[in-house]
């Protein structure tokens, strides 16, 4: 048995303080296994244990909402008896120590969150940030990340209508790649992860594990230093033809009444996905790791717990129906396995061929999942401009400069790298204010649109969290839709200094404040932090993805002119 | 007119295609698993649909080839029954022999998304007649494999035997390099089969097939079938 | 025993990929890069003890599904 | 002067490629088809006459573009 050093405590990323809570939690030292399951469950990605506080300010109700954060994705109703189902969720380190796959992993991961939940993905978007276009990697960066994105979304077969892309120094080491998936889901066929019934089946269905990434979700919460693109072999494959597969295998057996419970299995894979379904439904569970469909020989249970291989899912089956669900994987040739069962222990206990090798209390871990309220800085106001600050120059050289930088250049590169027609209901592409996918079969759309100006949110967090709210409404209303909920992507620096802390606190109140006032709720979010390179943070991005509805899609607006003589009209101000 | 669509895995171009032919047939046509090889006799049209079959894995639609459905298809298309394969349904048809030459990588190696111009080369087969001769129609590409090859006395037999459907073109039906997408020799966008009843094309007529999507120059297509094989 | 199998692009064939490369080559400072091929390089684990048998299998795939023949040749070398 | 590249995946790097000609492999009938791993065969032909030089080349062509080192590892033969 391997004795558990302060070394492997701090490998797993855990303070001597929250090392002392396991110890208290298990009343004994914990194996390795079990240490690895603590060091996922509290790491940063999955327990939000800085951001928390500061995450519960905003409003997230509306009488149109479903179903707000704390589920794989937000649900509103959008009528008809349907829900749109979406979240937006990073993928920033891994992207930028290997663009293609880190960026195409990131979309199916967020499929994955949507489809668990009934929804079938009618469309992606994407929001980008990479360093200044001059900065030898940036080039690198752009075409691996746009080439991932389209790869895993174009094979998938869903549109990807929208997104942002900007440009900036401060992402030179640490690029943004934040994707976001919107679903359509029947309103009464909605599946949660809430595991129940003592004795019910636990099913593993899609890709094998193999050891993918063991230790991603940690590495997510780590500060990047300059050995971190020596840490290679963390990065994961995607496999998008597995996963179009899995989502029709799913949707299949959704139309069934086989199902209990289901969740995708995410950054912390079976490790978290099983607390997660046992703890929310207040459980326990006993998985059979032998069982678990594996890639390669000589796995550990510690591997197949911490590994992230994607392209799976986990799924509490009513009883009687394994045989039926199995024909239907079986159709689409994916795994399936049987590889535990739910008890009402309250603990989750682990076997390796018949012997435990792991024995964890689930509500006290959860519980205690440290929470902070760390210390923070107002960001100080900077002196207002006036017009006499800016530099004067002729009208057409101006514009000229303006038309031709980087934030603001078309975007055409990139979308055409992306099929935004596939499902045959795009009714506005990219290149114009948001993205409009008609609800299939109907003359009724959504709109979705993605959006930060983050010098804004550096200059002033809280006005800079209000304008982006505001910019996302403003994009759905442009096309003649009704702005209805929005989901976000707090990306930020080292919440342990105090300034950046602050720069995270103030975005909050500004979106928040900014919601209230348009009866904009949040309903799903996803929060990426120490975004550091040497100690150097990225400009604060909390990117807004907006959902909203068009009645008529025949009365929706676009960007271009449409013939000599019309008027242009101002409004606002 | 009995019409069916062929699902392979990965295949995700299919619900779009049975839109488009439900729209110009008034009915839906029948979906086909590709394990199955119980094919109707009385089909009309075969469509193989486009999306990355078998996750385009290998090479594109090489894998699809060789599903079971394809034997059947194969003896169909033998027999005079018409086949459209669009995007992956057009390599598949390639990977399977149905149509000549073979589709590369792109020729900047990128995936294309965008609508383009193509001139229909004819008018007299069961596929085009609804267009009128020398027509140039907007229709998107989304394809990542979509470089035409043949070699140049296979190229000289298609151009000598008229088995060009499409060409990529200018919006005023130039056909030139500067028109030329993807690197395909000719500009071939689409070709058919010697007898003029399989035809493979790379753009996509579904995709613009409905006013509310941006256009219609892909609808004459499917409404040419339906007049063709309405009996 | 196991099987190595190279496709290849025939003479004649031209070759996006390995233009893309020669030109990035270039564009990266590397000189006097003549020419690129790319082809694939497929390694097949096969429960097959007799190397003549392997062989004629790997073949087999090799027509079937491997290598597609209008525009690309294939050769494969067997392992004990 | 002449290099032949072979650019395979890392060992325990899922290969989604390889797995699915497995899989078409088993149902065109062939059995006995324990793995299949794809990876990239690029050929090169250099101006360069010194194997040496051309080695150390190819070496920081391989690293810098050719394979991409988080996920592959590449081999390389010169060829006179
Ligand atoms: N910035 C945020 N705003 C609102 N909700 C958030 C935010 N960040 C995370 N959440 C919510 O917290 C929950 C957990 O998020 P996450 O760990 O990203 O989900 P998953 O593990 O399924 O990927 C989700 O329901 C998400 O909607």
């Amino acid at each position: 048995m391997s004795a558990i050093t302060p070394e492997i405590v701090a490998q797993h990323g855990l303070s001597a303080d929250e090392y002392k809570l396991v110890l208290e939690i298990m009343g004994r030292e914990p194996n390795l296994t079990e240490l690895g399951i603590f060091s996922v469950m509290w790491s940063e990605h999955c327990s939000y244990k800085s951001s928390k506080k500061w995450l519960k300010t905003l409003p997230t109700k509306a009488p149109w909402v479903i179903c707000g954060p704390g589920e794989n994705a937000g649900i509103i109703d959008i009528g008809d008896g349907l829900a749109a189902v979406f979240k937006m969720e990073s993928h920033n380190h891994p992207s930028f120590i290997e663009p293609y796959q880190g960026a195409a992993t990131g979309v199916g991961g967020i499929l994955r969150d949507v489809f668990t939940m009934g929804a079938r993905p009618v469309a992606n978007l994407n929001a980008l940030r990479f360093g200044s276009p001059d900065h030898p990697k940036t080039r690198h960066l752009v075409s691996g990340v746009v080439a991932g994105i389209g790869g895993y979304g174009n094979c998938v077969g869903v549109p990807t209508v929208g997104g942002e892309v900007n440009f900036h120094s401060s992402y030179n080491g640490n690029i943004l790649v934040n994707a976001m998936t919107v679903g359509v889901a029947r309103a009464d066929n909605i599946f949660y992860s809430a595991a129940a019934g003592v004795g019910n089946p636990v099913v593993y269905v899609g890709s094998k594990t193999g050891r993918d990434g063991i230790h991603g979700a940690t590495m997510a919460s780590a500060e990047f230093n300059e050995d971190s693109e020596e840490k290679r072999p963390t990065v994961q494959v995607g496999d998008p033809f597995t996963e179009k597969l899995l989502i029709e295998a799913c949707m299949e057996l959704m139309a069934t009444d086989a199902i209990v419970a289901i969740q995708d299995m995410g950054a912390a894979g079976l490790t978290s996905s099983s607390f997660e379904m046992a703890s929310k439904g207040g459980m326990g569970v006993e998985l059979e790791l032998d069982k678990v469909p594996m890639r390669e020989v000589g796995m550990t249970p510690y591997e197949l717990m911490l590994s992230e291989s994607q392209e799976r899912m986990l799924i509490v089956l009513v009883p009687g129906k394994e045989e039926m669900a199995k024909a239907i994987f079986d159709k689409w040739e994916l795994d399936f396995a049987v590889i535990g069962t739910l008890t009402d222990s309250g603990r989750m206990v682990l076997k390796w061929h018949g012997e435990v090798v792991g024995d964890l209390p689930i509500d006290p871990l959860a519980a205690a999942s440290p929470e902070y309220d760390r210390p923070w800085e107002p960001t100080p106001a900077l002196p207002v401009l006036t017009p006499a600050d800016v530099e004067e120059k002729p009208w057409g050289e101006a514009l000229s400069t303006l038309i031709a930088s980087p934030d603001i250049a078309s975007r055409r590169w990139i979308y055409q790298q992306y099929d935004h027609m596939v499902m045959g209901d795009t009714a506005q592409r990219p290149g114009g204010d948001a993205g409009v996918v008609r609800l299939h079969g109907s003359n009724r759309a959504l709109a979705m649109t993605t959006d930060c100006t983050p010098r804004y949110v550096a200059a002033d967090p809280v006005e800079g969290g209000k304008q982006a709210v505001a910019e996302a409404y403003r994009n759905i209303s442009a096309v003649g839709g009704l702005p209805l909920a929005v989901t976000d992507n707090m990306n930020f620096g080292n919440p342990e200094k105090p300034r950046i802390m602050g720069q995270f606190v103030g975005a909050c109140q500004g979106m928040g404040e900014a919601c209230i006032a348009l009866d904009f709720p949040v309903v799903s979010g996803n929060v990426s932090l120490y975004n550091e390179t040497a100690g150097q943070p990225i400009l604060p991005t909390p990117a807004i993805g907006a959902v909203g509805t068009i009645e008529d899609v025949d009365t929706m607006a676009t960007v271009a002119f449409k013939g000599p003589g019309e008027s242009i009209v101002v409004l606002g101000g | 007119m009995k019409a069916a669509v062929i699902v392979f895995p990965g295949s995700n171009c299919d619900r779009d295609v049975a839109v488009s032919l439900e729209k110009s047939m008034g009915q839906k046509p029948l979906m086909l698993w590709h394990r199955t090889t119980e094919v109707p006799a009385d089909l009309d049209l075969i469509v193989v649909p486009g999306g990355f079959s078998y996750g385009d894995y290998l090479r594109s639609g090489a894998m699809a080839a060789h599903s079971p459905v394809m034997q059947e298809v194969k003896e169909r298309a033998a027999k005079g029954v018409r086949v459209l394969g669009i995007c992956n349904g057009f390599q598949i048809l390639t990977e399977a022999g149905l149509l000549p030459g073979a589709l590369m990588r792109n020729r900047d190696l990128k995936f294309i998304c965008r609508d383009v111009h193509l001139t229909v080369e004819r008018t007299d087969t069961d596929f085009t007649r609804g267009y009128a001769k020398g027509q140039v129609i907007r229709v998107p590409v989304a394809h990542h494999d979509g470089n035409y090859f043949a070699d140049d006395s296979l190229l000289e037999r298609i151009e000598g035997n008229g088995q060009v459907a499409f060409r990529y073109a200018s919006a005023n039906g130039e056909v030139s390099e500067a028109s030329n997408i993807n690197g395909s020799r000719n500009n071939i966008a689409g070709v058919f089969n010697e007898a003029g009843t399989v035809l493979g094309m790379m753009p996509h007529p579904e995709r613009l097939a409905d006013p509310q999507l941006g256009g219609i120059d892909g609808k004459p297509l499917f409404d040419s079938l339906v007049e063709a094989l309405c009996k | 025993m196991k099987a190595k199998v190279h496709v290849t692009l025939k003479n004649g064939v031209l070759d996006p990929q390995g233009k893309a490369i020669q030109h990035a080559l270039g564009s990266l400072g590397y000189e006097g890069v003549n020419d690129v091929r790319q082809g694939k390089f497929i390694e097949l684990d096969l429960a097959e003890t007799d190397p003549a048998k392997a062989k004629a299998a790997v073949e087999a795939m090799c027509k079937q599904l491997l290598a597609n023949t209008v525009i690309e040749n294939y050769s494969i070398e067997i392992i004990a």
